[in-house]
């Protein structure tokens, strides 16, 4: 197990740099920030001061150098737009998304997997056709459609529910519900498919021959073999459900990272947006080894031939 | 290993999630300021603000509280040098009065007495002093090239703690409009917490003060009750901003109530909300929306190197049918670039071009074109935000037989190319749009766009250069106006820009929250300011 | 003769396929006593394993389904069960060991797990009787160090010994009839003979009625007392192991046991059966043996044969056997 | 006495079972010739596209603009579909839609597919060495916000058609690679390439004649699914302003561009929107049929 | 003497198994350990032994399918290990085929029918697709396909069928010597005897020799001219087929004979008793000391446990047992 984890974190380093490098060389393909910075009366000298000042004018590798070493010593920068501490634009705006993320993915988790079992276990029935509708429907409709269309039925025709803002429980019904609209229907779909693969299995029906009621053997017995596949695909689902973030926050004006990446991005705000990107990559590889560790959780033999 | 008991425990993580964010408020500048203001305010018959006026924008301009670099909003905070009238004209904001030499070299600055900033501190000569200073600093302020140093400027005294001189080396009446530009900043306060304490959360003198920020989300201003002239201390007791991306969401917003204010681009969106019995005010001057020709003297600029391509470009916009469809009729004609009705060298000749569709096929017949070009197809560009509108515009280009083809660009490409800094390739003879809410004076902006030291790189014209010459030497400010006026004459005919409309300014209130605005209109800071209780 | 636990009287299975129905099992009898060995004798597909299946009623559905005949219990019709009271047999009363030991274990619960489930849910102990129990039921499969394995993973056991916890899990509750299907073929031939030399053993001391699911005659020999002979879908002959072995009545009964190698016999030649086993989607008209049958005749390409009944025990389903 | 039971019993249950089945069985080839029907008209309109639609899908009768669809209050018969914000035929800018957005999204796919198969071949084939190198990269790949990569690309780059497939396929290609991997380690160790190995085949051959063929059924199922995703994918890299850009419609853009006026013009987006719908349904409905009908152990993709 | 097909020598086979984050061997699995053994022209050997006894990995290790640890193979004297790839595709690959257990995972899918058949034919020589397809024809003849199914996939067939498929497939180039993986075993009971005429007959008619991996010794006994018994990696017992099963002389051989044995219990009473051994297969990962089946065995002394066996010639048979010594 031990070995396990330190091999997953290495690659996570591994790849970690891989995007912190990425991210630098194409940023800093992608334009100039300092053009952006400038009026449109600034003189050709002055753009040169404001790149120096920026640390612009130095050649990409020592950019890269400077970069690395501040990052090591856990300083992200300044913004080049905000003129203000990464850090704390960071700091305000992650919480937000993790506010509104993860009850979003676990509920999305919850709800995929009592709804993919259940449709499993009563397959054909009518209400397995409905969720097969919906995990359907939610993989046709554009995302931000559907937010743009909670918004105008909720809020605006119903009145039931604020648009847009973060101050009060209510706040989060409609954001929560798209992130959980992004995620649901695949997941779901996945929880369903391979449930009746577990259900056909000789344990279950040895399970079965036990005498034991229907529940325990879903419950009990099915489920938890049913999780490992899905697990697989919750750490491939995180990148996805950043574009979902983005989106949600965009729409529901709610002040998190997705947001600060898409300003920052037009804007290259090159501190800004690597510093996004180390974070969310920190955070997707992050939930990756912990998937990766919860296997040996749920499927014992990894967790001891591991050790 | 137990293992079920971790489900139970994610869900109540989450909820505990959920509501220490709820309770947790999203104001990050919690203000303690110093309640000494009172003393001015002993006469006062205005009725004490109350209520809140919610307000929603696509960008933000409060990404620093420095009114140097962002200009867009600092009326809302710190009272200006000088500010415009709705006629066009100056007056002043810090100022009772000011006077001109007979030579136009010594401006003298007579200040209110007894204004104060917020936290206490009076508005005097050091204050405007260093304030004019601070603006005329390239580092520190995007129009600072209007007051520099090496530009024109000689001095600037304090002659008494309510009068500052101001000396040039030669006469140059329009920098009223860069005073009007100058934001007074506090000194006394810089220089007790430093810059960056107190563009935090500064003290200015203008009839709001800045209560609670949070970048990116929203901004919170009390109304000064202070304010030196209190006929104009807001109505609302705070004004707040939310920053919403999301057009759909800022319309939904709107109609549900979340906010009082409306301001869109969206003139059919606009029209069709004014249809549902949202009541519209328009504020400041016109914008314009025009294109220019980048490096269009030169021969490899192709068929719009040709004057005559370029007025058949003019003439075959049916300006009128603009202002009708796209503008939902808040526009009208426009001729000229940056120069809206009412500003600075305003003049009743420039006349926005007929709609003439037989003179601009004759004129391009007369261009050769399209045979006598190598590459007849001209090229525009554009941000995403105006592709539809462009593309619109084109299609009566294309309708007189002019090949067009139109590039999007990113908004910060877009930017990049289009004069300062090298390109990253050379953009010669492309076309570009620019959407423009106007200043007040239009002045310096057309010396960059029209003369040959400009940056924008439109025209290469020695008359033009000393057209431009002429109105910066003049001794008065009404005669600096007129040399102006015969410039832009003189200038639009080179149709290196051109104008389309002239779009006017509205935005959307909420009749139930928001009764009028009584206040001054020549911008959006001051028109919000003087709204009223419905 | 001591009482019979189970009785099968002409039990139909089919299944509905999109191809059409399958007649799985198709007129089925047989029945078999307390103490005593049952063996279902057949080649893969013949509907052996549908058989025991449709007993525990666990078929597959909707596809699967009894379609007639009955299955007694004890006096007890299992078909009339709702599916409460048949769970309720299930485990307790009657136990199933499936081929693949491997699969049919949960891999994610551990051996003790498996088994105290089963006692939980039908005998009503305290949990530290519970414990006992299910070191009692690993003991009666004769597991080494039982207190051990029962916190063990199935993937941690060998392949003999998964055979043995899922035996141990089948017999937890001392069921009066187990149903074996295949229970060997996973298993190399030495630790096979040690199962089965531990199940005569545990029948004389549970006195349980084995119905035993095989294709193998090697295991037939060893441990049935009675075999039925299965060929598509049906019994063709039922027989005491002896006479099955030693006067086999039915060609195909016959023919099998000729084309089993045999270790003391050696031949030149084997004897072999031409041809494939019919399709139960498309049966031929007559007897089902008909198209390999070295010895048919007319009507047995019109006509199903009867079953006929030779003494007590005996009965061949065969034109030729009158 | 019970034998009277257990035959009534019986007939019952035959009717009820076939009956259901009849029913499945319509469903069942609904499900298949529906979404068939629907791909292969996407696919004419996006093929004869400039002689089907009525209007130029780029050139909009400003006049006309925010126009109803015909069958309501309002609408012209010119316009079927009605008019967007710059009086655009909205029928005619479907159907040149359909041609960018199937275009964008079959080469999105075709490019990950070819690069995720030959890497995951490669890998699962080789094994050791090759193996750990390309399940590394694929292991940054995914782990990557694709959509940042997305953004920076369009930032890059600049906005375009090449640059939404060049996105998009950076986001799926990896997926495939880890997929397809899977089944050729599966598959090399299987008895017919050991066979294969015995008869003297060459890597090359066995890549090419043994493993590819018995990959075949799990891409098309999983390039059929795909083809929704793309789709959805460019819409969404479309709101965000990094997607096809104007004038050449595509389905994602339009849906995009209508958003602020879902409430007072529904149709510009919404009959985009049932386009993609539809279309990503097809895909779904003819992935999973495919799938059930090639190879049943791919329900998981 | 018949000519010698194939030899092994000692062969060898160990992996490593590695522990901790440096991947550190920290012992060998003995899958093979020392096992010699020689077919004849026209003959059959069949290694006998129970999964995991390393039998398939020999098996593996003749078709270069697996790597030695140790030891030699000699096809026609030459050693197969120390051949260039180029001598290995044109000397040996043809002469050597295989037969697997399972006729469903033995053949590509998505082939037809005259492409498996054919593929050793197309791999090896330079014929057209026509006369691949006429020997095709000819192979199919001789294994009882009937050439009407040249055209069709392997799933259309029947397991017995499929099998007798790969029996043509493995004679396409006329090889001298077939390792048939259990054959029969994943077959019904009914078809298995087709299968098992089917290889006699071809071994007379072709002169072929066999190399039978077996866990059944029925099956064994039918084929088989000589037999080698392995236990845990290694060969216990190796003769004679005759021989062997008249007289087997290793603990173990006895065991599996009277496992296999087709008798009634009651009919048993006059032979020896059924053997039933006790506990399983150790693992090969740490293999027993001494001999390595004394913790099985009725009859081990302690010299069992102490000292490892020689391989001793009794008669006919070879065996590795204290009791011969």
């Amino acid at each position: 197990m031990a070995r396990f984890i330190v091999i997953r974190l290495l690659q996570c380093v591994v790849a970690f740099f891989g995007i912190l490098l990425i991210t630098f060389f194409l940023l800093r393909a992608s334009g100039d920030p300092s053009t952006l910075l400038a009026s449109p009366n600034f003189s050709l000298e002055q753009v040169q001061a404001l790149k120096a000042e920026l640390g612009l004018d130095k050649s990409w590798g020592e950019q890269l150098g400077i970069y690395l070493n501040s990052i090591v010593h856990g300083d992200f920068g300044e913004s080049l737009l905000k003129k203000k501490a990464v850090g704390i634009m960071i700091g305000d705006a992650l919480p937000n998304t993790l506010k509104l993320m993860v009850p979003s993915f676990v509920l999305a988790m919850i709800l995929s997997f009592i709804l993919g079992v259940l449709a499993a276990t009563y397959r054909d029935s009518w209400w397995d056709n409905l969720v097969k509708f919906i995990a359907v429907l939610g993989q046709a409709l554009p995302g931000f459609w559907v937010a743009i269309m909670a918004v105008l039925i909720f809020s605006v025709k119903l009145e039931w529910l604020p648009v847009a803002g973060m101050d009060t429980p209510a706040h989060y019904i409609l954001p929560m519900g798209t992130l959980v609209f992004f995620t649901l229907p695949g997941m779901m779909r996945l929880v369903r498919s391979t449930m009746l693969d577990v259900l056909d299995s000789e344990y279950i029906k040895m399970a079965r021959i036990k005498g034991l009621p229907e529940r325990t053997v879903i419950w009990k017995h099915a489920l938890r073999n049913a999780l490992i596949s899905p697990l697989t695909i919750i750490g491939m689902l995180l990148p996805g459900t950043v574009l979902g973030a983005v989106i949600t926050e965009q729409i529901f004006n709610w002040p998190g990272m997705g947001r600060l990446l898409v300003e920052a991005t037009f804007a290259r705000d090159f501190p800004v947006v690597q510093a996004v990107t180390i974070i969310t990559a920190i955070l997707v590889l992050g939930i990756n080894l912990l998937v990766d560790i919860s296997y040996a959780w749920v499927d014992p033999q990894i967790r001891y031939q591991r050790t | 290993m137990k293992k079920w008991f971790l489900v139970p425990l994610f869900v109540l993580l989450a909820t505990v999630i959920i509501f220490t964010g709820c309770q947790q408020e999203a104001q990050t500048v919690t203000q303690t300021q110093t309640q000494t203001q009172t003393q001015t305010q002993t006469e006062t018959t205005i009725p004490e603000p109350w209520g809140t006026l919610t307000d929603v924008a696509a960008t933000f301009g409060y990404d620093n509280f420095d009114p140097n670099l962002v200009s867009s909003w600092s009326g809302l905070m710190f009272q200006n040098l000088m500010r415009t009238t709705a006629a066009g004209d100056f007056e002043g904001d810090v100022l009772q009065s000011w006077d001109l030499s007979a030579d136009g070299l010594t401006w003298t600055f007579h200040l209110i007495p007894n204004n104060f900033f917020t936290n206490g501190d009076p508005v005097d000569a050091a204050a405007v002093k260093y304030s004019i200073e601070r603006f005329a600093d390239s580092a520190r302020s995007a129009w600072s090239p209007y007051l520099r140093e090496d530009y024109n400027r000689v001095a600037v005294n304090v002659v008494d703690s309510l009068t500052v001189e101001y000396v040039t080396a030669h006469a140059e009446p329009t920098l009223v409009a860069s005073f009007s530009a100058t934001a007074i900043v506090n000194k006394a306060d810089i220089d007790r917490v430093g810059e960056e304490a107190y563009f935090a959360n500064p003290s200015g003198s203008g009839p709001w003060k800045l209560v609670g920020y949070s970048t990116g989300i929203s901004v919170k201003f009390e109304a000064n009750t202070a304010y030196c002239r209190a006929n104009e201390v807001p109505h609302f007791q705070f004004y707040q901003q939310y920053l919403v991306p999301e057009l759909a969401t800022r319309i939904s917003m709107f109609k549900t109530g979340q906010c009082d204010i409306l301001g869109l681009d969206d003139y059919a969106r606009m029209k069709a909300l004014q249809d549902e019995g949202y009541p519209v005010e328009q504020y400041g001057i016109n914008g314009t929306d025009s294109f220019a020709f980048q490096k269009s003297w030169m021969e490899e600029a192709g068929p719009v190197h040709d004057i005559n391509i370029r007025k058949a470009m003019s003439y075959s916009l049916n300006r009128q049918e603009i202002c009708d469809t796209w503008y939902s009729g808040y526009a009208i004609p426009g001729g000229q670039f940056f120069f809206p009705h009412g500003v600075f060298g305003w003049t009743d000749e420039i006349v926005a071009d007929a709609y003439d569709p037989a003179l601009a096929e004759q004129l391009i017949a007369e261009a050769g074109y399209p045979d006598a070009f190598a590459n007849p197809i001209i090229t525009v560009y554009c941000q995403a935000s105006d592709q539809d509108r462009i593309l619109y515009y084109m299609s009566y280009w294309q309708a007189v037989g002019l090949q067009v083809e139109l590039k999007v660009m990113e908004t910060a490409t877009y930017w990049s190319y289009l004069g300062f800094g090298p390109p990253p390739e050379d953009n010669i003879g492309w076309i570009w749009f620019w959407k423009s809410w106007s200043y007040a004076c239009s002045a310096y902006h057309c010396a960059n766009m029209y003369t040959t030291n400009g940056v924008h790189k439109v025209t290469n014209d020695e008359t033009a250069n000393a057209l431009y010459a002429a109105v910066t030497t003049q001794l008065t400010y009404e005669a600096a106006r007129e040399k102006m006026a015969e410039f832009q004459v003189y200038v639009k005919g080179l149709y290196t820009n051109i104008g389309v409309v002239e779009y006017q300014n509205y935005f959307l209130y909420n009749p139930a929250t928001v009764g009028g605005f009584d206040g001054r209109h020549t911008g959006y800071a001051e028109t919000i300011q003087g709204a009223t209780h419905a | 003769m001591s009482n019979i636990v189970l009785q099968v009287e002409d039990l139909h299975t089919s299944f509905f396929t999109r191809a059409g129905e399958v007649k799985a099992v198709d007129g089925v009898s047989f029945y078999v006593r307390e103490g005593e060995t049952f063996g279902i004798v057949g080649e893969s597909g013949c509907g052996k394993s549908v058989t025991g299946l449709s007993i525990l009623r666990l078929l597959p559905e909707p596809a699967g389904q009894v379609v007639g005949g009955k299955i007694i219990m004890e006096g007890k019709s299992l078909l009339e069960l709702n599916p409460k009271q048949m769970r309720a047999y299930r485990g307790k009363m009657i136990s199933m060991i499936l081929q693949d030991p491997m699969s049919s274990l949960n891999p994610v619960y551990t051996i003790g797990d498996q088994i105290g489930e089963s006692v939980r849910l039908h005998q009503d102990l305290p949990e530290n009787m519970v414990e006992a129990e299910v070191i009692d039921a690993l003991r009666l499969l004769r597991i080494p160090s039982p207190e051990m394995r029962a916190r063990e993973y199935p993937f941690q056991l060998s392949g003999g010994m998964r055979q043995r916890a899922v035996g141990a899990i089948a017999m937890s509750c001392r069921p009066r009839l187990l149903i074996a299907d295949e229970p060997t073929t996973a298993l190399d031939a030495t630790i096979q003979a040690q199962y089965i030399a531990l199940f005569e053993d545990i029948q004389e001391k549970t006195n349980v009625a084995i119905i035993f699911i095989t294709h193998d005659f090697g295991v037939v020999a060893r441990i049935c007392d009675r075999v039925g002979v299965m060929y598509a879908g049906k019994i063709v002959e039922t027989a005491s192991t002896r006479d099955i072995f030693k006067n086999p009545k039915h060609p195909y009964t016959k023919a099998l046991i000729q084309s089993v190698p045999q270790l003391d016999k050696k031949d030149e030649r084997l004897f072999s059966i031409e041809g494939q086993p019919p399709s139960l989607l498309r049966l031929p008209k007559g007897c089902r043996f008909y198209p390999r049958c070295t010895v048919s005749m007319d009507i047995c390409k019109e006509q199903e044969p009867p079953e006929v009944k030779i003494g007590e025990n005996r009965s061949v389903s065969c034109w030729r056997v009158k | 006495m019970l034998n009277t039971i257990t035959t009534t019993a019986k007939t019952k249950k035959k009717k009820q079972y076939r009956g259901i089945s009849r029913a499945t069985r319509v469903m069942r080839n609904l499900a298949l010739w529906i979404p068939t029907v629907v791909m292969a008209f996407m696919i004419v309109l996006a093929i004869f596209s400039p002689w089907i639609a009525p209007h130029d899908p780029t050139v909009g009768k400003i006049t006309d603009r925010y126009l109803p669809p015909a069958f309501m209050e309002g609408g012209k018969t010119d316009y079927l579909l009605g008019t967007d914000q710059l009086g655009r035929d909205i029928l005619s800018r479907l159907i040149y839609g359909a041609r960018i957005s199937l275009s964008v999204s079959l080469l999105a796919i075709a490019i990950t597919a070819s690069i995720g198969t030959v890497l995951g071949i490669i890998a699962g084939y080789g094994g050791g060495r090759t193996d750990a190198i390309v399940m590394r990269v694929v292991d940054v790949a995914l782990s990557f916000p694709g959509l940042l990569l997305a953004m920076l690309l369009a930032v890059a780059i600049g906005p375009g058609f090449w640059t939404v497939v060049f996105a998009l396929s950076l986001l799926g290609w990896a997926g495939y690679a880890r997929m397809i991997r899977g089944e050729a380690m599966r598959l090399s160790q299987s008895d017919f390439v050991a066979q294969a190995r015995v008869n003297g085949a060459s890597g090359w051959r066995i890549m090419t004649r043994h493993i590819f063929p018995n990959i075949i059924n799990s891409l098309i199922v999983l390039m059929t699914l795909q083809v929704g995703m793309m789709i959805l994918a460019e819409a969404a890299l479309s709101y965000l302003g990094i997607g096809i850009s104007v004038p050449t419609p595509s389905w994602g853009s339009m849906v995009s561009d209508g958003r602020a006026n879902l409430d007072n013009a529904w149709w510009i987006s919404a009959f985009p929107g049932a386009a993609i719908g539809l279309v990503v349904l097809s895909g779904n409905f003819l992935g999973d049929w495919i799938r059930d009908k090639l190879d049943p152990r791919l329900r998981q993709l | 003497m018949a000519k010698v097909i194939l030899e092994a020598r000692d062969v060898v086979k160990h992996y490593p198994v590695t522990k901790g984050l440096l991947q550190r061997t920290v012992g060998w699995v003995r899958a093979v350990d020392g096992v010699s053994f020689s077919v004849e022209q026209g003959k059959t050997l069949s290694i006998v032994g129970e999964s995991g006894a390393g039998k398939t990995t020999v098996a593996r290790q003749i078709l270069l399918l697996e790597k030695l640890t140790s030891g030699s193979i000699l096809f026609e004297g030459t050693d197969l290990y120390k051949m260039s790839p180029a001598q290995v595709k044109d000397d040996y690959r043809p002469k050597v085929h295989y037969v697997q257990q399972n006729p469903w995972s033995s053949m590509n899918p998505r082939m037809r029918i005259r492409d498996v058949v054919g593929e050793p034919i197309f791999v090896n020589t330079k014929q057209t697709k026509k006369t691949v397809y006429t020997e095709v024809g000819k192979l199919l003849d001789q294994v009882g396909i009937d050439t009407d199914g040249m055209t069709r996939y392997p799933h259309e067939f029947s397991g017995g069928q499929r099998q007798r498929i790969a029996v043509a497939r493995a004679l396409a180039l006329n090889p001298t010597l077939l390792i048939l993986d259990e054959p029969v075993s994943a077959l019904d009971v009914s078809i298995r005897a087709q299968i098992m005429n089917l290889f006699k007959d071809l071994q007379s008619k072709f002169d072929l020799s066999y190399i039978v991996i077996a866990h059944n010794l029925a099956t064994v006994r039918y084929m088989s001219h000589s037999v080698a018994i392995m236990y845990l990696g290694q060969l216990v017992e190796y003769g004679d087929s005759e021989a062997l099963f008249e007289r087997p002389l290793h603990p173990y051989t006895r065991a599996l004979i009277s496992a296999s044995q087709l008798t009634l219990p009651e009919d048993s009473e006059g032979k020896a008793q059924q053997i039933i051994l006790t506990g399983e297969m150790p693992s090969p990962l740490n293999p027993p000391s001494g001999c390595r089946f004394h913790t099985r065995c009725t009859e081990a002394s302690d010299k069992c446990s102490k000292d490892v066996p020689e391989m001793r010639k009794v008669g006919k048979q070879m065996v590795k047992c204290h009791h011969y010594d």
